[in-house]
């Protein structure tokens, strides 16, 4: 079983702190993992966007085409991966700070208000751990605990004060459904 | 009476002109708009107090301001 | 109602690729402004470097040529000896000019070729991320230098106009900084020099500017503007390091 | 299973340079292998090496052959537009019969290009873009595990043969993160012989000249000929390739490096429908695994050939299956990427046309 | 017949490249080519034109790639190891679409190796041994007349594609004397036409940009296909050589430049010895003369391939006569010169070994 | 009778190849004298670069390795980081130091990395029959400047150790001559200095020494040694430009 | 017909003038010529020597490996190029030079006492004059006057004292048989 | 008393040590004599004045100069 995933927003979202973790994640259930960043030309700001697969057997190719889940951070990020989406496939997305609605419908749409759970949390950077736990709920991909586990890998260097917000937030997202 | 105008969609937000650049220092970061490339533009306090000298466009890196007279 | 400051004419409408803060993006519009107030625009054909700034083939609105790294100074000396009727002007980072470049800008300058340099001086390598740069300041620290730079194994910065005033060549060589308007002022006016003294086929100019790197520094960008005048400008002191025109005087 | 750490390809490079005992790194940033000078400044320092961020490639390559002369492992990264710098280098340090590990982390060319992954220096790598009559080892990994292992094999193979080794990644290879096995125990540089031919001062022994030229009539021509007979014990011996599912296949794919993981991708489509697709990928490219494709070139009717360039390797391939199978090509150059789809759809296309 | 003035062949290029309207050089001393430096300062004051000795000879690239961006016809001298520190810039220049000229007067490799003439820069020159997909059209002369009128041919090439032009010659083309024939009339550089694609200012019109990289996903690939197009035209257009004997021949010899010249002097032997023997000149290195080499492929059982390195043409004959004759190789490389006697014998140990 | 002077120990046997009266000979034999008396010998690695001199990986007697054109500094780096306890001194032209090394060189002062670099200027392109070099003087004639160095086009020769006393790196800089014994004492006192400094591990010196090519320059090896008094002196004065031994104090 | 001459000595003995001088007469007389030079490493001194082909077809290769005539210079050069010298070909040395004389009997031997008759002409360095002057008697190879017209070509920018010797040279030389 | 030795095939005939070098101007070129690689060596002219300085020595570019005391 292999689950092909994409996270996509601006270049301070921490977009890429979630795709390893996710997969960080995932190498901690024992399975096979990729992660793949990929950056716009600006140095600053502009659009980043990883691909992530987790498999149960050997990884093929590390690039996502068609991803089978995708965490969407901003507005032009939608337009961009949404027609990607296989049918059936989650889309998650940031009803924050993204005005306009999916089309298709032969997807399974997720809106979460990352930006105003996370402010209420008191970090609006801890969005991206809000999608996280969403996804951890929604899927059968990462266990919660798999991706507390990451994070604190991941930020090994942070304060604990950070490392739980982290924590609380990845909790408020797998309590969202 | 000189005039002001910060491109909102060009401005990235940088804060340059508002760090005590403007001798009236009616130049601020807007905390709660947040333009098409995700920054928080600058915006003119009080206009009526503008001298026109330009130091906040000669800072501005982009340059997302203009001046009129 | 007239606009009296606003993107110049030497500008294209491409918006910039830079951090917010970014010093590039300051120098640009004052070499813009420079293009049309003493009408080369039309006749201009600048040269663009490998670092951020690669991307000032689309910002500047005049010919254009995008060169292999550090060698603007070579690809100028192509250009101004073919079309000595052109206004040529090369424009470089540290990394650029300073340490692959080496070679390029002392021997450019030795033959006062008749071009303008222009020599942004941010102490860092910019795009590829905030590594080492030859201008780096003691003890700062860049990704290459995670514990400040040490001058025992990474040796001491290069001092650009000190070291080009060690030529006989060049015709001008100046520092300036751009963190007031006050200083942009200055800088606007060294550069007007480094421009008349070409039109004035008078040779080789060269204008050191100390340059905000906000995110290769790691700092905000307005710290980035105390920055320079607590780290930068102690160590690399503004001023004219060779004016031939005066000293011929 | 021993213990996995997630890494990035250019961490995982830097670690395996470490563990061979590598304590000489001289080197100048350039995207996309920039990770590697950067944890390199921190290793080398942590390990009591030397890390060098030198004024230019040619600095770097130039101070490689000082270090690697002066006997001890050294090795330089860089990307495309760098490798070119180092090309004069290179063809010293081929002529002169000294060991060194240069690695080329390839973006999309030519010229400044883009930062894309690309394959497109094969021809470099594997002709020597340098000038006169010279060949160095290179080395293809398409996994992070192996950007870990392939420095120890790579200082290994320039050692034993005297010769510059390549490893030829890729941005995509340097930028992905993999879990990576570190399956051996890491060198220790002070157990690694003194070279008899290694610069160290003449005290006790006669003294030593390192040199690529002789100007002597006819006494460079013997030299290369002493060097063609250590090439061809190379091409004898070290050919290096991976390949599954090729015996009695339709259609074979070779494809080295990235291209080879998203072949990989696609044969597992191909395989759903039940197509008899085999995988071959050749870890050396210099020298080319040309026995056993030869091989099975008798035996398969139509080869694919994927790279990311407009077509490289497919000359090697032509070159040593002498006209015995049908040879197609999918390329993408300039820092594309094919997809596993779009190769599966050439697969298809190829095979239709057969019936 | 016309004044026939004897000359050097380095000067013969010299006159050449005045009489082809260029008035633009840029480069750095290196035996055995500096007779072209050191004319050419006396000529191009003499035209008013540009000499520059540079610092290097990557200066001397990235001036050029300057002139020829303005539109100017310009070109660089070197040999071998200068021309490999060349690589980025004609890299550069190749993903610019800029026409160059660059002469590589190839001397012995590898690394300093030593002044002899040599044809083991083919490789580099055919296959680019700079980073990136692109390839330089290479003419080969082999003698001091056509020193002289291959650079007016070099830059029609160079211009009518966009694209740079390597003269391969060597040592012994450079170093000889012989008489020349000034064909054509000298362009007068007033005469030729500015590019509409040079730099020169934007008056009047739209302004221009000359670069090599664009960033923009997909934007690159794009290019470098249009390039693509590009060069499958000059392959099918542009490929020269010159034959003697090569119907009906039982053996024919592919040599080119002056292996080309001391095979003729073997042919000669053999023939007087009756045997039919051909021989096939390539001019165009790339591209290879392919389209005549695969007929004669058919029609010939043996070929010899001679060149003045370790095999590195051989490739191109063997990927273009596609299995149908037997291909033999005599090679010499590190400066080795081969002789007629040699190479007759080498002929009648094939032929010989027929019966 | 001993023999009280005659061929050095640091000398092969072999016999020089250089043009008679070769100021490379002189110094060759200085260089030997003092690996000798010095006791470095035996722990000493050469570089020798691209010129007449490439042959010195013969002359010396202890280990040498022939490098790239330019790159004797880089090479130097290489071998004195990996072997800090051998004695490591590099020997270059000035078309090797001064042009395609321009960057090397430079870099390795800013480094004041911690080896001897010594540095014939002898105004021309030696080995390859005498064309303009970067220290060729202005008017001076060459095979490539036929009518004299034209200043304007072919610009201004580089003052290797002016140049190099504007960075801050290089710990000691001097320029001698060795057309008379008195000179050549001169001359083996300043390597001296060089060759201790970096046994002290002071970092970098650098000697240059205005040296005699008479075929080069088209004269007879006597009247080039009256050529370095009237011609070379002038321009490129004789004394020490950096000590920082002496600034210490 | 082909001829195929090497000519050699020390740097100094205007070994290259000669060649060049030589091709060129060929080429007055309306021949095909080549004319290839070869330096040893030394900058100064050495020996040098070089290949000239005269012939009345197109000349195929302008190096010369088994010559029909060598002129000699010096003692290591008639080492070197005696053993190469085809059967019935002409060996033209400078006595004065060279104490050593010719081992092969099955060869033209020509001993000049070049440097000598030089000297007496008050100019040593015209010894090569000398030997072309003699090569032009004994072979139907090239005219004296196409040598005469040859050397002052070459030496177009002398003063007429010094080609009016060279001239005496060759008809020194040519007079010697 | 000292003696100055010349190696005469070593000697290149370069005359520096014969310009004025040898305080007591012993040295001079032999014009007659013609050695192995074709220089005239130099050579002393009266040995008994030499001094044994050594500047011969030291200006020779080969060295060809030995002397012994
Ligand atoms: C030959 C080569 N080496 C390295 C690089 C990678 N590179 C791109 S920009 C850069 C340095 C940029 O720093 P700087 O010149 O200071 O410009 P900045 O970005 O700071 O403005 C480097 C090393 C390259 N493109 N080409
Ligand atoms: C890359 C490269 N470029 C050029 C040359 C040719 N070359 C050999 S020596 C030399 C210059 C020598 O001049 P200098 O350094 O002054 O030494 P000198 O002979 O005067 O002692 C040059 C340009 C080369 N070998 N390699
Ligand atoms: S023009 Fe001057 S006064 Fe007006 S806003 Fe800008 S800085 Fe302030
Ligand atoms: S300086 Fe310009 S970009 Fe920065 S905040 Fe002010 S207006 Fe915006
Ligand atoms: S990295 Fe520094 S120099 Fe580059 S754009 Fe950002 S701020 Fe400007
Ligand atoms: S050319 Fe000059 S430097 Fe070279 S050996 Fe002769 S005299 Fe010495
Ligand atoms: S040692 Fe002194 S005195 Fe004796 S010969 Fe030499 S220079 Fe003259
Ligand atoms: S200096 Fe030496 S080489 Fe020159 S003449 Fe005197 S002894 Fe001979
Ligand atoms: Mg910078
Ligand atoms: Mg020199």
């Amino acid at each position: 079983m292999t689950s092909e995933i994409i996270i996509s927003g601006f270049g301070g979202q921490g977009v890429v702190s979630s795709g390893i973790i996710l997969a960080h994640a995932g190498m901690f259930k024992g399975k096979q993992v990729t992660f793949f960043p990929s950056y716009g030309a600006e140095m600053r700001g502009g659009t980043a966007n990883c691909s992530v697969v987790i498999a149960t057997e050997k990884v093929a190719s590390p690039i996502v085409a068609s991803p089978d889940i995708v965490i969407i951070m901003n507005e032009p990020s939608l337009a961009r991966f949404e027609p990607a989406l296989r049918k059936n496939g989650y889309l998650f997305f940031n009803r924050t700070l993204i005005k306009s609605n999916p089309k298709r419908n032969d997807i399974q749409v997720l809106p979460i208000e990352a930006n105003r759970l996370a402010e209420e949390l008191g970090h609006g950077r801890v969005a991206n751990m809000i999608m996280l736990g969403a996804l951890a709920k929604k899927t059968d991909l990462v266990s919660l605990e798999s991706l507390i586990k990451a994070q604190r890998y991941r930020f090994a260097k942070a304060d604990e004060e950070q490392l739980s917000i982290n924590d609380q937030a990845l909790a408020k997202g797998y309590t969202l459904f | 009476m000189p005039e002001t105008r910060i491109l909102k969609d060009v401005c990235k937000g940088c804060g340059l002109c508002c760090d005590n650049v403007c001798p009236e220092n009616i130049l601020v970061i807007s905390a709660d708009t947040i333009n098409a490339s995700g920054y928080h533009p600058a915006m003119v306090t009080d206009q009526s107090k503008c001298k026109g000298c330009g130091f906040c466009y000669m800072i501005c890196p982009e340059p997302a301001i203009e001046v009129y007279k | 109602m007239k606009m009296v400051f606003g993107r110049p004419a030497g500008l294209t409408e491409i918006r910039q690729r830079y951090c917010p803060g970014c010093g590039h993006g300051i120098v640009h519009r004052i070499i813009a402004e420079l293009l049309v107030e003493l009408d080369v625009r039309e006749r201009a054909v600048g040269i663009a470097p490998v670092g951020c700034s690669v991307f000032a083939d689309e910002y500047f609105n005049c010919d254009m040529i995008q060169v292999p790294h550090g060698r603007a100074p070579a690809a100028a000396t192509g250009i101004k000896r073919v079309r000595p009727e052109c206004f040529v002007f090369s424009y470089q980072g540290d990394g650029d000019l300073a340490a692959i470049g080496t070679a390029e800008i002392v021997h450019t300058a030795a033959r006062n070729e008749n071009i303008t340099s222009i020599f942004i001086n941010n102490a860092i390598y910019g795009m590829t991320g905030g590594q080492l740069a030859p201008t780096t300041l003691p003890g700062m620290r860049s990704t290459t230098s995670v514990k400040g730079r040490d001058i025992d194994k990474q040796g001491y910065p290069i001092k650009v106009c000190e070291l080009l005033a060690g030529l006989d060549g060049p015709y001008y060589l100046e520092r300036t900084a751009i963190h007031t308007p006050k200083e942009i002022v200055k800088t606007k006016k060294a550069l007007k020099t480094a421009f008349q003294n070409q039109i004035k086929n008078k040779g080789f100019s060269l204008i050191e500017i100390l340059s905000m790197c906000p995110t290769g520094w790691g700092v905000t960008p307005v710290e980035s503007r105390q920055w320079i005048v607590d780290k930068m400008i102690p160590y690399y002191p503004l001023g004219v390091f060779r004016d031939r025109g005066k000293e011929a005087k | 299973m021993a213990e996995r750490n997630l890494m990035y390809g250019n961490h995982a490079m830097v670690e395996g340079v470490i563990a061979a005992g590598c304590r000489f790194f001289a080197g100048y940033p350039i995207t996309p292998q920039n990770e590697i000078p950067e944890l390199m400044s921190i290793r080398m320092n942590e390990e009591g090496g030397v890390f060098l961020q030198t004024e230019s490639e040619i600095a770097a390559i130039n101070m490689l052959f000082g270090a690697a002369a002066a006997g001890r492992r050294a090795m330089t990264s860089s990307s495309s537009p760098g490798i070119s710098l180092m090309q004069e280098g290179i063809s010293y340090i081929a002529g002169a019969d000294i060991p060194v590990l240069v690695v080329n982390v390839v973006r999309g060319g030519p010229g400044l290009g883009n930062i894309a992954p690309a394959q497109s220096d094969y021809f470099q790598a594997t002709r020597g873009g340098g000038h006169g009559d010279y060949y160095t080892i290179v080395l293809a990994p398409n996994s992070v595990q192996e950007m870990f292992e392939f420095p120890k094999t790579g200082f290994e193979l320039a050692e034993k043969y005297r010769n510059p080794v390549i490893i030829l990644a890729d941005g995509l290879l340097g930028q992905m993160m993999e879990p990576v096995e570190f399956k051996y125990q890491p060198l220790d540089p002070k157990n690694l012989p003194e070279p008899e031919w290694a610069l160290s001062g003449c005290r006790g022994r006669d003294r030593r000249i390192i040199r690529s030229y002789d100007l002597r009539p006819g006494r460079l021509e013997e030299w290369n000929w002493r060097r063609h007979e250590k090439y061809q014990k190379v091409i004898a011996d070290e050919q290096r390739h991976e390949e599954s599912d090729c015996d009695g296949a339709d259609l074979i794919i070779i494809a080295y490096g990235t291209c080879a993981r998203i072949a990989e991708a696609a044969v597992k489509i191909a395989r759903e429908r039940k197509l008899r697709i085999g995988l071959f990928r050749p870890i050396t490219l210099w020298p080319f695994p040309r026995r056993r494709i030869a091989e099975l070139a008798g035996r398969t009717r139509n080869i694919l050939v994927v790279e990311m360039n407009m077509g490289q390797m497919i000359e090697d391939v032509k070159l040593y299956t002498e006209c015995r199978a049908n040879i197609h090509f999918h390329g993408r150059p300039g820092g594309g990427v094919p997809t596993p789809v779009e190769i599966f759809a050439n697969i298809e296309k190829i095979l239709g046309g057969k019936k």
